[in-house]
């Protein structure tokens, strides 16, 4: 197993993930703004997908695409974040999922700027402005969704009840992180947790939301080791035509 | 009514009327129903194709569309801005919508089956509703005429996007070809009916044309597409499934079947084969997110205040 | 296009479209008897499935089973009404929608019983029985809800307005229908339609509930020229291990 | 106390209790507490499964899955039905189970990834179900042991299908295995956590076994778990998980690695993989089936009412 190729799986299943849970929310925003802005969202991160698998299958050598890898892997072979799979439940649900990984993701993608594998610095430096408009704006709406009203807040403050526990995988390392470290590929993803928290407790704080105390960490989704059943039905969908019929082209 | 014959003669010298302007209430009420049931159908017709965003074949694909919806909420935004220079809120529109009181385009009552419906969509309803809109950005309100200018631009494009997919479909495996066909079989006569009952049945045609918020009669717009649509056909070696379609040689035109308007009026009144899915979706989105809606007000004002209190 | 086929085609995509629907209850009815009932509805509806499926795949000839039929065609080679793919729903327009279908299924197994294929007259005798059973319990949990309390009472006759279009599928006939009306394989559909209402409307009195006066039917199930968009989204979940790993056995 | 002593005798004595008669207090709340956690455990198991009826790769294996999930709804009814017979209904099991009061399995709260894990859940975990259970088809209770005898029987099958399962997966193909393995990888360690802390560590343990409402020890049960799965396993060409796992020649039996007993507390305390989506699915179909039972009992009332103003 390549560290670096299952580095790149992280980056690009990632924003595929989170791609695809935020394409669901087509058509069904609960203002016509936000229709606009999530389909921005999701395109963005589809089109980042592009670059991260893409480059994945060159780095594999395998004569495998961005897309065969996107639609011709099964669950256990994802390697997103287990908070990125999570049904989108209400749009305030969703806005905390997004504003969570955001916030990680500018740190992530600030470091691999200055990534000593050139292709991932360029993918890092193209991401980066989008990202930056991505946190901008979920950063906004959870405050103002928290601030709202008091059934807004309830709503927030039980987002992010639900999510924190899904926060914590982002910043763990395992041998593929520290491989990555040694080559000063990207750094150790604990470095990001103390800028994440300097960003996402202050919002939270205007958001009026309590902080959960717990630091448990789900854990199993950028390893592979353990999804949740939500991946699985998510691929069903996605995958459908490139499994039905093989070898076909778009 | 002298005021009405000096508007009359402004739009008859091609002038464009403008948001403060007098115009005659006759003229606004039908700008507002134009207008409204052209922005509905942008918003409403994201569901069709958000059907199969989550399902898109590749990454590039799935791309395309996501732009192609996030173009379409934008074209509803224009098109609502629009309609608010006349008074009326988007609100209120959205409220008729969700009653029933406002329709949109019943081509959006016909469902997506395969991807090759997203190659059809593009081609054959974006194309007829660009033979709709081309004219119309020579309309008489100008706030209109504006936003059909900016919309045209991508429309077009959109169109180019779905023949492409028709294309790889039709020149794809047995499988993607007999898709490409059915969905030529599917949406062929829908996409005739786009353009509206024929003339002699159309209750709001002349007042219109004259007007200059209608500039073709439906028949012509709907021999138009024909006349555009079957060479396209051919060239991507599909059927269309009218076995009277036969070029008239002397006309230059194509002599066409007439789509079942029996079939148009009944989807016209709620008996389309989405129409009950598509307006519950929209019900649900709406509702589901009027908390939404309340709490980013509740925070503008209490931001709006809290500025207030500091100065 | 073997008109016996297809006659067996809509007879098994009938049982194992609605069987799959009834089968995503698993877990989650109002009540545990119910949880039970449904399992059992949807266990016998797929064994019906089985019998169907498998005198088809014999007839056409071609080498596939039961199996390849149900998870290997895709939706427009469907044959089931469009009735039967509609969404759950809650739990009374689920029970309305087995109400209206096991009250016509009835009429079809019980004409079935005296058709001139022994294979057909047989298979029909076998699932006659579960077809009774289904038909008392769904008639008498329509009674129930209608009758029960007026929230009850509204949701019932919600389920019936929003399912009553797609009811006359039932008793449309097509070139198939009259081939096998001409060889006394079965009736023309048409012929269920009285003892139907004759099931139908005196429960729907008992429940209190409006007969909607409008005629209009949808079609393209049966026909499998027009399903509706959920089919498709239903198969991409059914098939998908069959679609994913081709030629595996399980 | 001489009731209690009197109490003691007739257990040690081999006889049964039945739901009439006198029991002490701890007896009656141990009973309740262990018969509606095993309730539950049939209830919420069927989530696991339910997420595969959809997917389940053929026909047989569908109705399979079914007639499973029917037995154990209907486990859950006998057990219910056994639990009242003590004082409780099934609807004050059903509120303490929502407010997390009561527990039901951990193993519940791991989730069901792919189709082997169909077979790992049938193997490893009604394997281990039925060590526990075949011992209380003896337990002093009458209506708990005459539930059990029913249950057990059910539950070998069950067994003996989940094994049937990872055999077709273990001989299939390349992902098959690779399946099964993974299956076994991640069930493993759950499986050994389902008969609960070593018994130097429970709390209940050294009164029930008195009481026999418990029959055996975690340990020794937990061992007889590894010693008849080990060489299943070995069968299906499959490998424990356990570096350390090796038949130990003296004592005839395994040695192997005790589960991660912070991970078993970490679940219990509700940071399981899944404990708050099963909850949430759970609380879902009873909050949302409410109006269902209320019109139930109504109608059953009218009915009633009916029935004695014609008498």
């Amino acid at each position: 197993m390549d560290p670096l190729f299952e580095f790149l799986l992280r980056q690009g299943d990632n924003t595929l993930v989170l791609g695809h849970r935020i394409s669901e929310w087509c058509g069904k925003a609960p203002v016509l703004e936000e229709d606009i802005a999530l389909a921005n969202t999701a395109l963005d991160l589809i089109g980042q997908t592009q670059m991260w698998l893409g480059y994945a299958a060159e780095v594999e050598g395998a004569g495998r695409t961005a897309d065969d890898l996107a639609f011709l892997r099964d669950a256990w072979d994802f390697r997103n974040l287990l908070l990125l799979e999570r049904p989108n439940g209400d749009f305030g649900h969703t806005m905390m999922r997004q504003f969570l990984f955001d916030a990680y993701q500018i740190q992530n993608l600030k470091a691999l700027e200055a990534s000593s594998d050139p292709r991932i610095a360029e993918i890092a430096v193209k991401s980066g402005k989008e990202a930056t408009y991505h946190l901008d704006r979920s950063r906004d709406t959870v405050i103002a969704l928290g601030d709202g009203t008091s059934e807004s807040n309830a709503r927030m403050q039980s987002a992010l009840d639900a999510l924190w526990p899904y926060a914590g995988e982002m910043f763990l390392a395992d041998e593929i992180d520290q491989a990555m470290a040694a080559d000063h590929i990207a750094p150790l993803p604990l470095e990001y947790r103390a800028p994440w928290e300097a960003a996402v407790l202050p919002a939270l704080a205007a958001a009026a939301l309590k902080v959960p105390q717990d630091d448990f960490a789900h854990q199993g989704g950028k390893t592979g080791r353990r999804h949740s059943e939500h991946l699985g039905h998510m691929l069903a969908t996605m995958q459908v035509l490139q499994r039905s019929y093989p070898g076909a082209t778009w | 009514d002298p005021q009405e014959r000096a508007f009359q003669e402004r739009i008859d010298a091609g002038e464009k009327i403008e948001p403060k302007e007098w115009m005659p209430d006759g003229y606004r009420k039908n700008l507002i129903r134009q207008i409204g049931q052209h922005a509905h159908s942008e918003i409403v017709g994201q569901l069709p194709e958000g059907n199969w965003i989550t399902r898109a074949p590749t990454l590039e694909r799935k791309a395309i569309l996501l732009a192609k919806v996030q173009d379409e909420a934008g074209h509803g935004l224009y098109l609502y801005c629009a309609a608010e220079t006349l008074g009326v809120s988007r609100d209120e529109l959205f409220e008729m919508l969700h009653e029933g009181k406002m329709k949109y385009s019943s081509i959006f009552n016909y469902p997506t089956l395969t991807w090759a419906d997203m190659g059809a969509v593009g081609w054959l309803v974006d194309g007829a509703a660009i033979m709709n809109q081309v004219p119309l950005q020579r309309t008489s309100y100008g706030p209109y005429a504006r936003a059909m200018i900016r919309i045209c631009k991508e429309e077009s494009f959109h169109q180019r996007q779905g023949f492409d997919i028709m294309m790889k479909m039709a020149n794809g495996t047995a499988a993607q070809k007999r898709m490409a066909q059915d969905a030529l079989d599917r949406f062929w006569y829908p996409a005739l009916m786009m353009f509206g009952p024929s003339d002699k049945d159309s209750v709001h045609s002349a007042q219109s044309m004259a007007w200059k918020i209608k500039m073709n009669t439906n028949d012509e717009l709907r021999q138009k597409f024909v006349d555009q649509t079957v060479p396209q056909a051919e060239y991507l070696g599909l059927t269309v499934p009218d076995n009277d379609l036969k070029k008239n040689e002397e006309t230059g035109h194509y002599d066409f079947t007439q789509p079942d308007w029996a079939e148009f009026f009944d989807v016209l009144k709620g008996n389309g084969p989405c129409n009950a899915d598509r307006m519950a979706a929209r019900k649900e989105a709406w509702d589901g997110g009027a908390w939404v809606r309340e709490a980013m007000a509740a925070h503008a004002a209490k931001k709006k205040a809290a500025k207030l209190a500091a100065e």
